[in-house]
């Protein structure tokens, strides 16, 4: 019974994760303050920040004014002096509103005249709650084709935690795609001193011979499903947690498909221009040679999210399209 | 508002008609509030409880071939432009015979033909969509009327300036009302803006500006006619802020504590229902029984909606790949 | 003598060629009209518009505000009135500020709610011309991910005007990338009559036996230099004009790689999340059986644009580059 | 400006200095835009050419530690923050020695060690910013200032919009500044806004505004000392609008027929370099040699610096790849 509060206590939700990273980082770093929409006073609308306002005061904690852009401006001007701010968009979706700040400030500075920009923009995304066309997105795939920004999206509390310290300690624009459907639907062991994940770095979360399957954010809980499926028809999946998205681990995927030489790709972005066209490029490029069969990208169709129960599962990539590809691609 | 006024200014079926539709707007989304805390509505409830005067109130002064680009709590709007309940209710239930088939979630409606835009999350994003309809009409030398909302929250957004702006300098035929009710989500006026009203922002396009009880609906009705007259003459955009106040959480999960109670208190005398019967008395177009009986009326009409809706079918799956291009398009 | 005038007479630049596609529409449509900053007056920064605005008048070619946003949505609004309006960017670079607006107004309102956005904007994008990072994006990249948008981008005359026509009289949002660095440095005869350029359709620019070389742009330009050279060593390239990149044309790219078995893919746009790696995607899942060698991409590395001369040249792709990956593959 | 004011408000040698750079950008820019005609210049040029004063006043009134954003008509700006004309005419040929090393070019310097913003060419964009780093300063509770323009252009962009609500809100200690050149681009003033004064938008925001005279530099000194003494009191933000003309084209290839003539023989009377040598001989803190000596001085300066970045090596090729990303961010 002693042993077993013991480890109840140690034991978190995605959603708690995220918001100890916060607070231990404030804690631990003066210079990290927050900003965003409802994020004082309300805690957020995910309630991540419950409590940080009387914390650490309406200048670490500060509920913003309806503005995107100039929220993330506001940042970029206070990282560029020597602070750490976090922004957060209420949902990912509505940064597309501040995406010019983003891809021609933020991602720019450094490059053009040497001005570091130590920031990070949380976006809550992805699907799965019916959230429609415009609370369900995945944005990632706008920015990987703006040079100067680093991309993460943790799939684990674990991850949620160690990669947003280290996206808050990095120098430059990262910006952390935390999966909304996660929040509290998973929970796990949290170490109790400090660490980090560090960025850049993917995660083999289930090793496997047959085929790997490359994947993050909440598709690495159905990739890892699939998995367990499968064992019994003796097809043996490996499952690469990406983790981060920009810079791409290129090392660990490709050792992973030399390894099986057949590859999955999975995304719950859309199919056309997500991260898996990227890494199926590369594998074409680089290790052609190594492939034993086509690459399979699962990955929703182009289309916005739909909002009706019945579409968005008709949309959102289910484990059955992940365990029919793989028997499809162990039989090839 | 001077009921000798009103009196001359508005005729007694168009005051009685507004009535009807306050009314049925209130025991519509009441009943979608219930629906929604027994779970049977799909995502989330954003409701104009409390604020119903502005939509029943603007939508009414406008000619019928006049466009409105509704704030997300003009529920008004729906029903005067003539949708119904059965196919507003069947949206909440994400049906395939709400005006979005699915697609989209609640308030999120339109429909060309009725001349309702279908509301965009990213607020203030149709302000400019707005002006460019009046543009149209200008162009083509057409008499007719836009009309399109924010709230304060979206006033502080780009695109509202963005907006503003063009119309003015082109004269453009459009009004552009804020509902000013006290809160964006949980952050109060003074988080957002160091000004006084809202309307104070008119006077940096060179547009006039104008403030209105937002809960007489005869005061918004007549505000309304005015800034229609004046852009439909050719005199360009007026700015109306219809102050009110939100009396349900910013959405229905929300139980708003950051509100003081005392201002509720305060706002519940000031019920724009409460309002409008007080002036049907004194104009003596309407007493205790007549009201009853159109509370009773409108009730059968939202319940003959809800079982329309409950017995309308579900999408199929494959319909998310429907409509992601257009094939033609219409002149409106 | 008589005929070389005649045949110079027919002659084109680029930018001749989108000029007359524009000026043909307006006055075949009244409809269409034109928006932008100094478009009118002035003739826009390129002069593409020049007599323009005392040809069709200040209502059907606008001089707007500094503010993309504003005149992008004033756009869709017009458009689903039923006007047909071309937006021109200054810069495509300064598409970013009109992101918003462009992948969650445009590209999903007629998903959402049925309304189609029948509108251009044209984007002259692209490096060589010592722009720096603000003046020579190819911002391409950033939309293939919102389902909605068409993206075009012509390598010549001819193609620029027909698929600008087809742009006009497409009933969905097209982006049309304009190639700057083409605009005086290309010419070829035009045809007299009326003629589209169907959106959707590739273009075999040159018919080869060895590598496909997949292609756009200013980049088209290259590959058939390259080719030129490589005939002389028996190396026998097929250039594939994509012309369209949203939808893109499978039917074209499949059927010539696998008819010479190996591909490279060769843009612009930064290599990472750039056409080419969605194309490459598409190869390695449905025609994985024809390759014969590694997908090769040819692109900029993932910087911004560098201003300086060494710089840019060294950032741009170069025939060289064409002609030693090409070499590689025939010896693979 | 009264001239009693002025001797007892302004101190006879910034006075002189100012004049010192008023002659130094003059001289600078006029050499560049020679080098220009000679086609020696890589890229565009934009010049403050008759509009000095204001970048030399404001910069003249501010202390070393404090922040500017700048526009891009303020050469001044990085003459007195110690940019020598070495390093900015490197930047002009593109050189390895200029500000940005050859990254970017002409006017889009910055340096963080000498408080000087790059410039972002997405006309608004750097004002969000420049309201972070003021806030940077309150949460740090430093009494720094920040300096931040735009053009009368730049401010119908929504990030004009968002910046000054935010700082307004937020009571940060930053100075907005418009130069209203009459122009942007070709586009006149009344098709860019229908108010009379910029400075008009001041009161959208809750914001103190002032009209200046940005002619004379010992107005625009005052003025801008006024708001700089209101920020650091922690009274906010001010908006400064300078009324001035653009004398030479947008940009120097741009011949600027679109200008009245009148209107340019009008302003070529108050220019600013005249204006601040009728002050100093009123003030007979100079005469014609004193004027003529420095001019001589100057012109010496430009060649020196000239020599310098024609003899600065041109960077090479592979730097292209150096500083996407940061290695460490500092604190400045
Ligand atoms: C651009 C954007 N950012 C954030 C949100 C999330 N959000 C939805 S409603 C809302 C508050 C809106 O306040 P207001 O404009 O005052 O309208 P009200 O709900 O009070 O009527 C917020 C922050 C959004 N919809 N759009
Ligand atoms: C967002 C954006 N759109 C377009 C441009 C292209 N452009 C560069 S300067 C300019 C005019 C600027 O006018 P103004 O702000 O008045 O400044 P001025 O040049 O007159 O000093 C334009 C349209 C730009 N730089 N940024
Ligand atoms: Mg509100
Ligand atoms: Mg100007």
């Amino acid at each position: 019974m002693a042993t077993e509060t013991t480890q109840k206590q140690q034991e978190f939700s995605y959603i708690e994760a995220i918001s100890q990273a916060l607070d231990e980082e404030m804690a631990r770093d003066e210079r990290v303050f927050l900003m965003g929409e409802d994020i004082g006073m309300y805690g957020g609308a995910f309630k991540i920040t419950e409590g940080f306002l009387q914390k650490y005061g309406e200048w670490r904690v500060l509920d913003t004014p309806l503005a995107e852009s100039g929220i993330v401006g506001a940042a970029i001007g206070a990282a560029m002096m020597g602070l750490r701010p976090v922004v957060e968009m209420q949902f990912a979706d509505f940064i597309s509103c501040a995406f010019d700040q983003i891809t021609e400030v933020a991602a720019k500075n450094h490059y053009r005249w040497g001005a570091a920009v130590p920031m990070v923009i949380r976006a809550p995304f992805g699907g799965g709650i019916h959230g429609g066309p415009f609370h369900s997105e995945c944005p990632e795939g706008w920015f990987f084709h703006s040079p100067g920004l680093k991309l993460v999206a943790p799939s684990t509390p674990y991850d949620a935690k160690g990669l947003l310290k280290a996206a808050i300690r990095d120098p430059n624009p990262v910006i952390y795609f935390e999966h909304k459907f996660l929040y509290r639907r998973i929970k796990s062991l949290l170490p109790q001193e400090d660490f980090i994940v560090p960025i850049g770095k993917a995660d083999v979360k289930r090793v496997g011979n047959d085929i790997s399957v490359i994947t993050y954010g909440a598709m690495v809980h159905l990739a890892l499903e699939a998995a367990q499926t499968l064992t019994n028809e003796g097809i043996d999946l490996e499952v690469v947690d990406l983790r981060t998205l920009i810079p791409l681990d290129k090392e660990t995927i490709y050792s992973s498909v030399r390894k099986t030489s057949k590859a999955i790709l999975l995304h719950e972005d859309n199919k056309t221009g997500g991260i898996g066209a990227e890494i199926a490029a590369r594998l074409a490029e680089d290790c052609f040679d190594c492939l034993d069969g086509p690459v399979v990208r699962i990955a929703p169709p182009d289309t916005p999210v739909p909002f009706s129960t019945p579409l968005e599962e008709f949309f959102l990539p289910k484990t059955g399209d992940i365990i029919t590809a793989a028997r499809k691609l162990a039989a090839y | 508002m001077d009921v000798a006024v009103i009196a001359k200014e508005i005729k007694r079926d168009d005051l009685l008609q507004m009535y009807y539709y306050l009314r049925l707007t209130r025991a519509l989304e009441d009943r979608i509030t219930a629906l929604y805390r027994q779970g049977r509505i799909v995502g989330g409830v954003y409701t104009s409880h409390g604020m119903e005067a502005i939509a029943v109130g603007y939508a009414s002064a406008l000619e019928r071939d006049d466009v409105i680009a509704p704030f997300h709590r003009d529920m008004g709007v729906f029903l005067i432009r003539g949708f119904t309940t059965g196919e507003i209710l069947a949206q909440y239930l994400g049906k395939r015979t709400g005006p979005t088939k699915g697609k989209d979630g609640n308030v999120h409606m339109g429909d060309l033909k009725r001349g309702v835009f279908g509301f965009v999350s990213h607020l203030a994003d149709n302000l400019p969509v707005a002006a460019g309809a009046a543009l149209a009409f200008k162009i083509r030398g057409e008499s007719r009327v836009v009309f399109a909302g924010t709230g304060d929250g979206g006033s502080s957004r780009g695109d509202f300036h963005e907006a503003m702006n063009f119309a003015a300098v082109r004269k453009l035929p459009v009004v552009f009302f804020c509902n000013n009710n006290q809160y964006a989500y949980s952050t109060p006026l003074h988080l957002q803006m160091a000004i006084p009203n809202v309307v104070d922002r008119a006077k940096a396009y060179g547009m006039p500006g104008e403030i209105v009880d937002g809960n007489d609906v005869a005061a918004v009705y007549l505000a309304a006619k005015r800034a229609i007259v004046r852009a439909r003459a050719g005199e360009g955009p007026t700015f109306l802020e219809f102050k009110t106040m939100r009396m349900h959480g910013h959405s229905e999960h929300d139980p708003a504590k950051y509100v003081p109670r005392e201002l509720l208190e305060e706002w519940k005398k000031k019920d724009p229902i409460l309002k409008a019967e007080q002036l049907l008395k004194q104009l003596s177009y309407g007493d205790e029984p007549y009201f009853q009986e159109v509370t009773e009326r409108v009730k059968g009409e939202v319940e003959a909606g809800l079982e329309f809706a409950e017995q309308s079918p579900l999408p199929e799956g494959p319909e998310v790949l429907e409509g992601v291009f257009a094939e033609s398009a219409g002149s409106y």
